[in-house]
């Protein structure tokens, strides 16, 4: 199928990290907005994908980006206190857990996989995040999901 | 197929945002290769998707191609996303079978390597055009809102604001919401204000008044607003009103209850004085107070802490204002939009100890020397030194925590011209020197620099050098007894210490303490320096990421007092425009359920911060209210069985999201 | 009198200077510096600098190589770190004063100075011996800053060995200097031999 | 007279309790005795493998194969049944989504070996004798089947028909299965034979849970003495019910053992264990990090607890297997 | 009682000889181990970070190694240069890789691998912070009566890092000064640089830093200086007759080590705490005080 051909021509030359993020509208998302406006350059491995709210974020979704070639998952939400939907951070925060923990025990190590919280100002933060992901996965090379 | 049935016809526009864009993707390549995604019919690069020829392409092409499907591949959706679901529902399509995908503040503006930048944009619009042909039609609900508007802040923002909107008459009732016992803010402490010079009270207390008898404003003094729920439109405010122990519809403001307040004379610090003068424990703040009404303090009064007390004051008022009983008191309102007009703190200068404030004699922060200038102050204009003689020599310290990474890293905007006033009328009153020590003189603004040059002409001497220390350890004989400066005038290139009489720091203004509680009411967020974040910092300076929440004045970040009235005024001006409008829009992104394939096993309904979701016992499933749904969609991603999901982020478009990103 | 041109053309500059300072430890956020002067006005020995800090930083960053590493300031920083501390834009003045030390020992021909002498003294006492011995290392200052502080000394001395606090025959040493200086050796190994121009055979003991 | 649909059993890697329910069908099993006729079933009859190839292709009607594909030999059987039958059922957990000899998958073939052959505590003498596929004895040389990497359900070796979910598969809805197929009155290609919803839809405690399913704390059931007439979660105690297949009529919760899931995911869930995890970790009502962490510690194991008979089936299907 | 590894230093086997004595006299009393970091070599001070500042940073790491090998308790280090050194190679260890190579390469050739893993302290943190004002105060028996101390901190120990107290406004000094019965007497300058490091170079100048300092004492009518620092001890009293005559104003005064405070309050002999191994013995006006 096309993806199939689309992700060679992705992954033509060195090999590079991909990065899939879950943004949380309100928080990260704005954030990485906020290093646009003030041009904060970060690593291009990284590749957003906008919720509403980190809550809304399936396990499921992780799992399946991890199947289908993802090298690492990155999930942005708000501080502890700040959800835009009261509680939804903390639902996230503890799927988090027992999830990082899973992948772990299926050989995905801990660094491939982080929930972060990034409000909507913290640009720098962002940078940092993302570079240090990156940075990790080159050295853990590719993830390169095999299956059963 | 997509769910509307038809096969996707989806058009896709990549904008080059003249060369924000262009500049940094192949935009180009980008085109062509989004031209052979699966279902994309046609693909366009044009120079300013946003303008009307931009939108008029897309519009033609909508009629001309039949798209049923349309991808905008620019800036950050929450800049341009309204616009462009406004375009394909003009040209008679579903708003929501329109994708944007953010390939300016997402891409171009913070990616190095061209190249990757291009790959990167490739991926997002890959992934974007796989969504969109998922994405189904959606009809956005409207809400009404609620006219009446809530202002928290009783400073010149707050008053402004409130002013303009009574003034509109547009039936809207303002309840303005000052947690002092009086309204008036910082501004009401100062003299004179730069560059004109002008008798601050002079024109603010005029408006104090107007914003007490005007009838569309409900001034709530003494007050603080303690929960904020629900959202733009209708929100419901609960006020607490802390206790005056005087009631505040008897009071008159004759002040006899003070002249026979058991205390013969003052001794308690006023805090409006920031406790440089004394007042008794029943007073009002300062003479022009508004409301004009006296209030006791508990802590002082020997009746309310001792229990036994003459009362002299009761006797003394005719009306028997006089209510020891009182107590706080919550009051409930509805409001429909918020104007946050808080204001700043002004920088604690004991976290400079290297200026001596608090340890050494008459080393005094800017703002109490605003009010030894006052001439309702405690020195009655005339600033002296602590042994009550004049000053001769007066130092004054520019960047006080401004400017400085240890404290605070931003310039704080308004300090190099309030110190030149200060030091204007420093040396008017008391015929001192006055030395100004500044890293740069700022003075950007309408008769600014002329103001500058005003004070260059009077002689004031200026240094350009950050004081390292303030000391009283003297080298020399004339140092001795004297405060001594320790400078490097940067312009001559030596260090040197100059020995001073009086030292005046100008501090910066940081965010009220209290920021983050009111952040998380509001449900607003801060920028790294504390002070509330707006939506955009050009196009939307007064909105916040929550519709209906506007912000004023100082509590944005640190200002002068036109800029503020400006900022307080086009505030007004969104509330009022939504008023006016009188709906809302609410993003249809609510949750749904598959009933056949719910089993009831009601994990969702504790999910629910808004008890959106009940249980049918009968049926043995779950339903969810619309009109309670804010479409977070906890929900769907806790439901065991998916048979929740949420509109226009189902699992699935997510899913087909994340397939194209890789 | 007679005139000197003070002009400063852009070829009397080091442009690669600045860049040099940043890349060393400590060095990194000379751009940061608003030339406020703070650095210069605490430092306690400012009073007697040739070039303020301040202005050392706003030379480095101009490329003024030539007159930073001759200049005295850094010789007569006491590494107080009071600048460090109090720079507004935490600035690691103290640590660009070691940068220009040691760049002006390689580069710069003339020590003008007698400290570099007295700090190469030490190295050398601490390279053989692992340890310094204060009696061995006085001997060698006063050697190098002239005869006259030399004899001022001495009653100094005299107190100190009466006191006990002079041990003139002891010699302070690690039970094997060796395995230090084999780890100071891994250290030369891991570089190419940079230039040690002038600093071996330069004048010292000249006085302030 | 007229033949008979022809029926085979065949068990792959699985314990045998499959077999046992179709002998648990008691009395039930003469009628299915009397209705087909049995050309194939290892555990009780004695055909072999020869018997099967010499039948015409899909001569037989139904095989029934349970247990997961762990072998080479058990693909081939797989792919002979195949061709000799119009209809495959996946039959059991196993079967249907690897089971639990689907938790293999949390290692590998060598670490096994290494542990069996080499490590283990049972191994005497020098150990290092690992299956190999062939061997040589006096007599001649051996063949052994191959033992895979992994773990897999059937349909990841060959085309399945329908899915008979359970472990094992209650003789109720087998004998429906069997009813169905025989009568004709076929459901659409690769339906699971069992409920549509979640397994609370049919438990009798779901009427018992309060008006917010939270709770405080995740307890194991060897930690607390479970109160059979209210719902297990209410109580803290770990049930799949919510995330897995109704069909079994709650028998183990009707035992006072909680639902382990053996029934697997409903159609729309896109994996089982990321569905039950995140479930899990969002009814616990804590929100402090620090309390949360130690509760959610207490989930020993998440992997085998979320994936006990679906691991092959999930998205991520095995542990990664080591880069060499 | 919690046991430490030591780190004298050059300067406590030389003229610093009396800050060693009374330190370990002081630790014995309060039943505090200090255990000598086996072959520790000097700590490369400020003058390896002029010539060559990898060098300098390897001298200190090796010390923190050894430490690490020999347990990896927490190290004592009672000179203020060495304090610093010592933390300095830590901290820039920790923040610069390229730094941390060059130090792994070089003590790996002695097979001393380094991981960064043992605190620094200086003597004054552990006494208020581990052993804790409370026990202090137990232990001292002879109260220092009407002796007002001027206490010095000097650079190192509070900048540029803060571990031991605040930069601007310190206080512990003050708190064992009161702790051992005896007035802290408040003057300028008590954290500002004593100009120590230049007298060996730049006399002049290190001279003048001192005077200012020793004035400042004086006029604050303090019976004695107290130091944490042995080149500040140095420098603030060996040239104190020099001074006088120089400058014409009496700026006699003892220069002792907080220790030796610490010790004569604890009861401690001069001889013990080394008291008279100064320059000029204080004057306590409490019986059994010192001579003049």
């Amino acid at each position: 199928m096309a993806l199939a051909v689309e992700k060679s021509e992705a992954s033509t030359a060195s090999w590079e990290p991909r990065i899939v993020a879950f943004f949380c509208n309100w928080c990260t998302y704005a954030a990485a907005d906020l290093a646009g406006i003030s041009r904060v350059k970060y690593s291009p491995n990284m590749r957003m994908v906008r919720v509403m709210c980190s809550g809304r974020i399936d396990p499921s979704f992780v799992l399946e980006a991890f199947r289908s070639g993802a090298d690492g998952v990155l999930i942005g939400g708000c501080n502890p206190g700040d959800c835009h939907y009261k509680e939804g951070n903390y639902k996230t925060m503890r799927r988090a857990m027992l999830l990082s923990q899973m992948l772990q025990d299926l050989g995905i190590e801990k660094e491939r996989f982080r929930l972060e919280w990034i409000c909507a100002s913290c640009a720098r933060e962002l940078q940092t995040t993302v570079n240090k992901m990156a940075d990790d996965l080159r050295r853990l090379g590719p993830l390169d999901w095999k299956g059963v | 197929m997509t769910a509307a049935g038809e096969a996707p016809r989806i058009g896709v526009y990549v904008c080059d945002c003249g060369f924000n864009i262009l500049g940094a993707i192949d935009v180009p390549e980008v085109v062509r290769y989004a031209g052979g995604l699966e279902g994309v019919v046609l693909a366009k690069e044009y120079k300013y998707m946003c303008s009307d020829p931009g939108q008029d392409l897309i519009k033609k092409d909508i009629r001309e191609q039949r798209l049923n499907r349309v991808v905008v591949a620019s800036c950050t959706p929450t800049l341009h996303e309204r616009t462009f679901r406004r375009v394909v529902s003009e040209a008679g399509l579903n708003p929501f079978l329109f994708n944007m995908v953010n390939v300016r503040e997402g891409v171009a503006w913070v990616t190095e390597d061209k190249a990757r930048a291009t790959e990167k944009a490739k991926a997002l619009i890959r992934a974007g055009v796989r969504r969109v042909a998922l994405q189904e039609p959606l009809e956005a609900r409207s809400e009404p809102v609620n006219p009446n508007v809530l202002v928290i802040g009783g400073g010149i923002a707050g008053m402004h604001a409130a002013l303009s909107l009574a003034n509109a008459n547009s039936g809207a009732k303002v309840h303005l919401v000052e947690r002092e016992p009086s309204i008036g803010g910082n501004m009401a402490r100062f003299d004179k204000t730069f560059p004109t010079l002008d008798c601050a009270s002079c024109i603010l207390t005029p408006k104090m008044t107007e914003v007490k008898i005007h009838p569309n404003i409900h001034l709530h003094s003494y007050a603080e607003v303690v929960s904020v729920e629900g959202y733009v439109g209708n929100f419901d405010v609960t006020i607490e009103h802390k206790p005056r122990y005087v009631n505040e519809d008897l009071c008159i403001g004759c002040l006899k209850c003070v002249e026979a307040c058991v205390y013969r004379d003052a001794r308690f610090p006023n805090a409006f004085d920031l406790g440089l003068a004394k007042r008794k424990p029943i007073y009002i703040p300062f003479p022009q107070a508004v409301p004009t009404k006296v209030l006791i303090d508990p802590m002082d009064c020997l009746y309310l802490k001792l229990g036994k007390c003459k009362k002299t004051c009761v006797d003394a008022c005719e009306k028997g204002a006089i209510d020891f009983a009182q107590a706080a008191v919550r009051a409930q309102v509805k409001v429909g939009t918020i104007i946050v007009a808080t204001g700043f703190k002004p920088f604690d200068a004991r976290r400079k100890p290297q200026y001596g404030y608090g340890t050494l004699p008459n080393v005094f922060t800017a703002l109490e020397m605003e009010r030894f200038l006052s001439p309702t102050g405690p020195t009655e204009g005339v600033p002296s030194l602590k042994d009550g003689s004049l000053p001769r020599k007066v130092g004054i310290i520019h960047c006080v925590g401004s400017r400085d990474r240890n404290t605070n890293e931003y310039c704080s905007k308004v300090c190099c011209m309030y110190s030149l006033k200060l030091a204007h009328l420093i040396r008017e009153r008391t015929g001192a020197e006055v030395y100004d020590f500044y890293i740069d003189m700022r003075t950007p603004g309408k008769g600014y620099e002329e103001f500058h040059e005003k004070l260059l002409a009077e002689g004031l001497k200026v240094i350009r050098g950050r004081v390292a220390e303030v000391t009283t350890s003297a080298l020399t004989r004339e140092e001795k007894g004297h405060l001594i400066i320790r400078v490097e005038d940067t312009l001559a290139g030596f260090v040197r210490r100059i020995p001073v009489d009086m030292v005046v720091l100008s501090v910066g203004l940081e965010p009220q303490s209290d920021t983050q509680q009111l952040r998380r009411m509001l449900n607003l967020s801060c920028g790294r320096e504390g002070f509330l974040q707006e939506l955009h910092p050009k196009l939307a300076p007064v909105s916040t990421a929550t519709d209906g929440i506007y912000i004023a004045g100082a509590c944005q970040g640190p200002k002068d007092i036109p800029e503020t009235v400006a900022q307080a005024g086009s505030a007004a001006a969104e509330a009022l425009a939504l008023v006016h409008r009188g709906t809302v829009e609410v993003q249809p992104y609510t949750a749904v359920v598959d009933e056949a394939v719910c089993s009831g096993c009601q994990v969702c309904v504790g999910m629910c911060p808004y008890d959106a979701i009940t249980y049918d016992a009968d049926k043995g499933v779950v339903h969810v209210l619309e009109v309670k749904c804010k479409g977070c969609g906890v929900c769907a991603a806790a439901c065991p069985s998916s048979a929740i999901d949420q509109k226009h982020f189902r699992n699935a478009f997510v899913l087909a999201e994340v397939a194209g990103v890789i | 009198m007679r005139l000197v041109k003070t002009v400063k053309y852009e070829a009397d500059l080091d442009a690669t200077f600045a860049e040099r300072v940043a890349a060393q430890p400590g060095g990194e956020r000379i751009w940061d510096c608003i030339q406020c002067g703070t650095c210069s006005a605490i430092c306690p020995v400012s009073l007697y600098m040739d070039l303020t800090p301040r202005r050392i930083v706003g030379m480095v960053r101009a490329g003024f190589r030539d007159e930073v590493l001759n200049a005295v300031s850094p010789w007569i920083c006491t590494s107080c770190y009071a600048c460090t501390v109090e720079c507004p834009e935490k600035i690691r003045i103290t640590d660009i004063m070691y940068v220009i030390k040691r760049m002006a020992m390689k580069e710069s021909g003339h020590h003008r100075f007698v400290v570099p002498a007295i700090e190469e003294a030490f190295v050398a006492m601490v390279r053989k011996n692992g340890r310094l011995t204060e009696s061995r290392m006085g001997i060698k200052v006063a050697a190098k800053s002239g005869l006259r502080s030399a004899l001022g000394m001495v009653p100094i001395a005299w107190k100190l060995w009466r006191k006990g606090r002079l041990r003139l025959l002891r010699v302070e040493r690690m039970q094997n200097p060796e395995s230090l200086r084999g780890v100071l050796a891994a250290v030369e190994d891991r570089r190419p031999a940079p230039p040690r121009t002038g600093s071996r055979g330069s004048p010292a003991g000249v006085k302030a | 007279m007229v033949a008979k649909p022809k029926v085979a059993f065949y068990w792959c890697a699985s314990c045998g309790g499959c077999e046992e329910a179709v002998v648990d069908l008691a009395e039930k099993i003469l009628d299915v005795v009397a209705a087909v006729d049995i050309v194939f079933w290892p555990v009780a009859l004695d055909f072999k493998k020869s018997d099967v190839e010499a039948m015409p292709d899909k001569s037989i009607a139904v095989s029934f194969i349970n247990g997961a594909v762990r072998m080479s030999e058990q693909e081939e059987m797989a792919r002979l049944l195949r061709r000799k039958s119009g209809l495959v059922v996946a039959f059991g957990s196993c079967a249907h989504l690897g089971g639990i000899p689907g938790l293999a998958n949390l290692t590998d073939r060598e670490s096994i070996f290494d542990w069996y052959y080499r490590k283990g505590p049972s191994v005497s003498g020098d150990g290092g004798a690992a299956p190999a596929t062939k061997v040589t004895v006096p007599e001649g040389e051996l063949e052994l089947p191959e033992f895979w990497d992994a773990a897999k359900a059937l349909d990841q070796v060959i085309d399945v028909d329908y899915y008979l979910p359970g472990c094992p598969p209650t003789p109720k809805l087998l004998a429906e299965a069997v009813g169905a197929i025989l009568s004709g009155k076929s459901p659409p290609k690769g339906t699971v034979l069992a409920g549509t919803r979640a397994l609370c839809h049919e438990c009798d405690l779901n009427a018992t849970k309060p008006a917010k399913l939270l709770i405080s704390d995740v307890k194991r059931v060897t930690e607390v003495v479970i109160d059979p007439k209210t719902c297990y979660l209410a109580q803290g105690v770990i049930c799949m019910g919510p995330v897995t297949r109704s069909g079994c009529e709650a028998l183990c919760i009707q035992g006072t053992m909680p639902c382990t899931g053996c029934f697997g995911p409903l159609d729309n869930a896109s994996d089982y264990g990321g569905k039950a995890l995140s479930y899990i970790a969002s009814i616990v009502d804590i929100t402090d990090e620090g309390e949360a962490r130690k509760v959610m510690a207490k989930v020993a194991d998440p992997a085998g607890i979320f994936y006990r008979y679906s691991l092959p089936k999930s998205k991520l299907g095995r542990r990664r297997a080591r880069r060499k | 009682m919690k046991d430490y590894l030591y780190f004298p230093g050059c300067s406590l086997k030389g003229a610093g000889s009396p800050y060693e004595k009374s330190l370990l006299a002081v630790f014995r009393a309060l039943g505090i181990s200090l255990t000598e970091i086996p072959d520790w070599n000097c700590c490369g001070a400020t003058a390896y970070l002029s010539v060559d500042a990898d060098m300098g940073t390897v001298l200190a790491a090796r010390n923190l190694a050894l430490a690490e090998r020999a347990d990896g308790r927490d190290i004592v280090a009672p000179c203020s240069g060495c304090f610093l050194a010592l933390s300095k190679a830590k901290a820039m260890i920790a923040e610069y890789p390229d730094l941390r190579a060059k130090v792994d390469d070089a003590l790996g050739r002695g097979g001393l691998p380094y991981e960064g893993r043992v605190a620094v302290r200086h003597p004054l943190e552990v006494l208020l912070k581990d052993v804790g004002p409370d026990r202090l105060r137990k232990s001292v028996v002879r109260p220092l009566k009407d002796f007002r101390v001027a206490p010095y901190y000097g650079c190192a120990i509070l900048r540029p890092y803060e571990t031991v107290d605040s930069a601007h406004v310190p206080t512990v000094l003050e708190e064992l000064t009161r702790i051992a019965g005896a007035t802290p007497v408040d003057y300028p300058h008590k954290a500002r640089c004593c100009g120590g490091m230049l007298t060996t170079g730049v006399q002049s100048v290190g001279l003048r830093l001192a005077e200012i300092l020793l004035d400042a004492a004086k006029s604050a009518e303090a019976d004695a200086i107290v130091t944490t620092c042995p080149l500040c001890q140095y420098n603030l009293e060996v040239y104190q007759d020099r001074l006088c005559r120089s400058t014409r104003k009496d700026l006699r005064i003892p220069v002792m080590y907080f220790t030796q405070m610490l010790g004569l309050a604890m009861g401690m002999d001069e001889r013990t705490l080394a008291i008279d191994q100064l320059f000029r013995v204080p004057v306590l006006a409490c019986p059994a005080g010192g001579r003049a």
